[in-house]
């Protein structure tokens, strides 16, 4: 009888709390977003699968086995646990907090003393270490995305450099908005939350999860889902800024024809910004590194089943176990925060900003020269690929039905993901530097 | 300290886009000059016909290669 | 000299023990029941060498860098191990025991102590830690299995969910079983084993291995060998059973055409399960979350290319790791023991068992309900997906030539994987509550 | 000590078996259920042909798609 | 403006040493041979590219989280890494050479001590870690190039085994060199870095990786790069070797058509070797063992999708982080050392060295037997899978237009590779008997 | 220790190369045995035809063949 008792105590009926409910319904949000809207599928399929398994109460899939001691009910483990942390055993959120705190050979021993008493780390838990708190899975999708890319459109007109960079104001605009908020008193986030929430207008998910899987992890979860439901938004927020800040005249300009660049470009384009990023920017190294290792991979023609696994087996293996790592992120005392609120205002500011900044300053660049670009793909510099430049394409045609811009929005639109690059290591950097 | 939050954000604001947008520029001068440097010293033998363009007269044939592109980078974005 | 001395000493032939023989023959045999005789060639070629390689005397490729330091024959880094684990230092074996039985702080020290003495982790004892020991393996096996099953014929005909709950009672009679040989005093199997020996009759692999992992590690060679070979042995296994338990009538039975099953209830089914899981069965949420994981990534539709790599590469990738690392667990002193004498005695038993439990439960439908079931389908409820079914099927046609039970018996086939997963969930909390 | 290990034993078949039982019967309801919503509200524009069956006129069609789901499901098995 | 001096500082302008800065260019050096002059551009590209990215300055890529404390010109986890290592807090090679040379307990304190002070492991650590310290690169590409080998040739003639067997002074004779070049003082090799050396002469890259993780961490980049190279300059190396050492009569000697092996042969071929390293070379037993596995589950039929992974996704991915993970190692303080010059002397050398030994070998074989071998595919007994074979063919060509030897020269072939593994086995054994 | 240096190269190098050349005889001797065995046992039905060989007569066949050998293990050599 006592095992029946057991069982209901151990079901996730007795033990669901409310918060975690609301997760699970959050998760099912996404899991239709993804499937009957085409909200970027492929990652917020497995996020919002993990997001459930990761509220599934008394599962504690994505506990390490510690923490999975300190909430499973058992005082004899808890008194242990609070005295190797020296705080007091009565309060479980203290010892988890405690232990969230710890340094690092206090953690230690807090695993083994969990491991003798038979508990384990979650599978998400394991999943999320091995994927995203060693930087590894970002990386490696980002080398996929790199073997995925064609910097063609780019080196035939390489001043749409300049609508990726403008593009990227989005974020700096952001992390003012986040400090703002935190300075008015309506929200508390620290510097490092602010860096990592502006890396949203980014535009780009491996680089938003790698950045605030350094700045920020507990805010990883409403980070990246903001910044995928936002770029599957793309098509919605863009086109009202993009008619609000372009004469009709400007959206026809046809653009001239991009020259033919060689293979010889492409090869040596991948190397020139790794030279680049190692004489100026080496905290941009993880990510360019690993986003040019890709594209040369592409590029040079001798390791063709090389650049074939990083674009198809490799990445889809990385984005499944990415995208259920950032589930386990979506535990409910971090997500249903008014912070989670705040990063989703912000996140759509940072869109918008982004793209408006893109567009000015494909009209400022017509000012000074005598090529003219059509400011519309300007909106692609924000990244987004290949969405923004879809976006751009479409509305060049509703003002002109011969007007194919979208080969010409490749070049801001790749420029975009560079841009937001070197952000996030001009970000990790100064954070580091300021909090260090 | 909500004084200095907002001295951070504005340094990392102004020297972000400030790096970003150097960064970039040399990007763009470094691109420019290899660019030129291959395209004189090692012309290809026979330049591909160039891979888009928005002349009226082909429009259909553009239409598939944006219809191609758009397939070859739907995937990408993640 | 000396060297020649060394090289000789170090050669298999002089180390060889006769159980590292034996346990080699065993190896060879699997190879030539899979290979020859077709018996899982997917797991048995693995598991097959990954024994043999674990029995090469002298190469230690199974033993962690403290057992190799152990086993050396280092009088020097014995007795400070001995010293470390508190034991006496002549005896290799007491040393051995008291590193198994050690605190986790302690082994970490004794790994450190091998490790400054220069030995390091047999190639197979990391690649079951990485792949079993974290739970990995088993459960991404498993969201392939998911993403390659249609539960159409089960959402067609979901009362044959009842055939594959009955079929698991293979699993509980052998638990009572393993219970009874240890009372009896002809074995000694604990709970958590006899937890573990059971879970063969769920003739479902990867749960077995994952059960066998967290209750009885030291038994999971056996245990996935036996359950491994009773599947490829269900079309021996099964036909005499059927045929005993059914009526040439019962046998002639034609079953209604299964009705179409729209792709949205193939979508909803798995989420269905993953909720009830979530409300009521949280210990089988690894399991039957990553099934349903699977299972969702196929149905949706909208992340095709993630589905396919769960099919194929990353599937075939973790069953080379998981094949090798059962094959790791294969060692003369675990392997060679009577022990695994009995988990073959009750393993035939177990899936005995569940076949009769299967067919008579659909005879038992039969009473209840006017849509008649062919009984033959019952025995499908045990899993070993699609073994079962082809057997229901072929055990079908030779009383009516026109009879197709395949689709039929693909209902409680599926079905039979949940409830053995479901059974799984159980067992590891209640025997955890048991001896926790 | 065989006692209590007996004891234990008979709990996890007893109740085992009965969540078991309990958890798939809970599922065969909500299936039902959830297929009854699906079908009513959401009828599929043409069904299309039922995927088996056993009607003795076409059993050539049959076989051929008994022998596709077999070669389909043949690797399932791990 | 402290923030722009920070940035400034962290530049790579400002930190380049001029090491890293002509490690760059030895990285670009590789790059240039694999993509424009086809030298093993599977491997090259990613090394090459790995090391650029491992002498990034500030990025420390390549370092470990204490690594990078100790460098980070952060003086107070200096002075406190020091203190814990026992050395003088001014000098950072001092602690840098202590951490190194610490016991593992200590090492796991001072990562403890940089992770609380921030610090976090390099990408390119981790990927070495994860890729090569483990050994399971090496061992799973081994698995890969085992499930492409065919061993029909070398079982249609066994005898050409033989000439595996001669190649493989090569290495031997390098071993001598090295701990010639020490003894007269030239270098400073130890007779674990002669026998790492030594391996190249193997001309097999996962075998001379595998060696030198082992025996000489430090040599590994050079001992890559070197092996790599040469394997590309086969058909440079081994002409005018061939030419000198034969006559044209020998040159033109046809061989009879080698037999048809039967499936039986193939399966069984493996499965005898894996016996005979068990019996008599357990050392040998990961390399040959995991070669062993990937032929039989090439060959035995039931394994195809097992089989097809391990030679493409698998081996592929493999190949990416293990040639990211060489590159880790081609640190400006290890490579721009008079050592690879040796290095690279000393592995020509053993390339031809191991030539002319195969060479000399059919010979003598032709001396003692009825049947004639072509000396010409003497040279193939190197490895260098196929090159050298393709190498003899053309010499074959050369004197014979009607010759074809490239079936021929496939059996020393693999045997080289055969040969190159057992030499390994044996030189790991009986250095570690020397050094332990 | 240099004497000990070269004493244990001059080791490394005799064993080495003897078991080397031992291991692999007996690996000649044990090859040979197993395919008697089985050719002498187990004779396949049909000997496909000879993988390769060098008659003069067909030389474009066996070009053929060579050239699909190079290109299947072009790739091998990793
Ligand atoms: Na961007
Ligand atoms: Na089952
Ligand atoms: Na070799």
């Amino acid at each position: 009888m006592d095992n029946l008792i057991n069982l209901w105590q151990s079901s996730g009926v007795y033990q669901m709390a409310s918060g975690q409910f609301a997760m699970i319904v959050v998760g099912l949000l996404l899991l239709f977003l993804a499937i009957r809207k085409n909200f970027e599928p492929l990652l917020l399929v497995p996020i919002g699968f993990g997001g459930i398994l990761a509220n599934i109460p008394g599962a504690d899939l994505a506990l390490s086995a510690a923490e999975t001691a300190i909430v499973s009910g058992d005082s004899g483990v808890l008194l242990q646990m609070a005295q190797l942390l020296g705080v007091d055993g009565g309060d479980v959120y203290a010892v988890k907090e405690a232990l969230a705190n710890a340094p690092a050979a206090v953690k230690t021993q807090a695993a083994q003393l969990a491991i003798d008493s038979g508990f384990s780390n979650g599978m998400l838990y394991n999943f999320y270490n091995v994927a995203i708190a060693s930087g590894a899975a970002p990386l490696v999708i980002f080398m996929g995305v790199g073997a995925m890319t064609d910097f063609g459109p780019l080196l035939a007109n390489p001043r749409t450099l300049f609508l990726g960079a403008a593009a990227q104001f989005g974020i700096f605009a952001t992390v003012l908005g986040a400090v703002g908020l935190s300075v008015a008193g309506i929200m508390d986030f620290s510097i490092a939350d602010a860096a990592a929430i502006g890396i949203i207008g980014g535009a780009d998910g491996p680089t938003a999860i790698y950045v605030s899987s350094l700045l920020a992890p507990e805010l990883l979860g409403a980070i990246a889902v903001a910044a995928y439901s936002y770029m599957a938004l793309v098509p919605l927020i863009q086109p009202p800024i993009m008619r609000a800040l372009t004469t009709p005249e400007e959206r026809k300009i046809e653009m001239v024809q991009l020259r033919h660049v060689s293979k010889r470009e492409k090869i040596t384009f991948p190397l020139l910004l790794l030279i680049l990023v190692a004489l100026f920017l080496p905290d941009a190294a993880p990510l360019l590194g690993m986003f040019c290792f890709g594209n040369l991979m592409r590029e040079c023609g001798v390791v063709a089943r090389l650049s074939d696994t990083a674009q198809n087996a490799l990445i889809n293996i990385t984005t499944i176990f990415l995208g259920l790592s950032v589930g386990s992120k979506l535990a409910a005392d971090k997500f249903l925060d008014p912070k989670t609120l705040g990063i989703l205002a912000l996140g759509i500011v940072a869109f918008s900003i982004g793209t408006a900044c893109g567009l000015l300053m494909a009209k400022l660049l017509n000012l000074v020269s005598k090529h003219k670009v059509n400011p519309l793909i300007g909106s692609a510099g924000v990244s987004a690929v290949p969405m923004a430049a879809r976006v751009s394409n479409k509305v060049g045609l509703e003002s002109n039905p011969h007007n194919f811009l979208l080969m010409h929005a490749m070049g801001p639109n790749v420029a975009g993901v560079i841009g937001s690059a070197v952000a996030a290591g001009v970000m990790i950097t100064m954070v580091r530097s300021m909090t260090g | 300290m909500q004084e200095t939050l907002l001295q951070q954000g504005l340094d990392i604001t102004v020297f972000g886009m400030g790096i970003v947008f150097t960064f970039l520029l040399v990007l763009v001068i470094g691109t420019s000059i290899m660019s030129r440097i291959i395209v004189r010293n090692f012309p290809e033998a026979e330049p591909v016909a160039p891979v888009s363009g928005n002349q009226r007269d082909d429009s259909p044939r553009l239409r598939a290669i944006a219809k191609a592109a758009i397939q070859k980078h739907r995937e990408r974005n993640k």
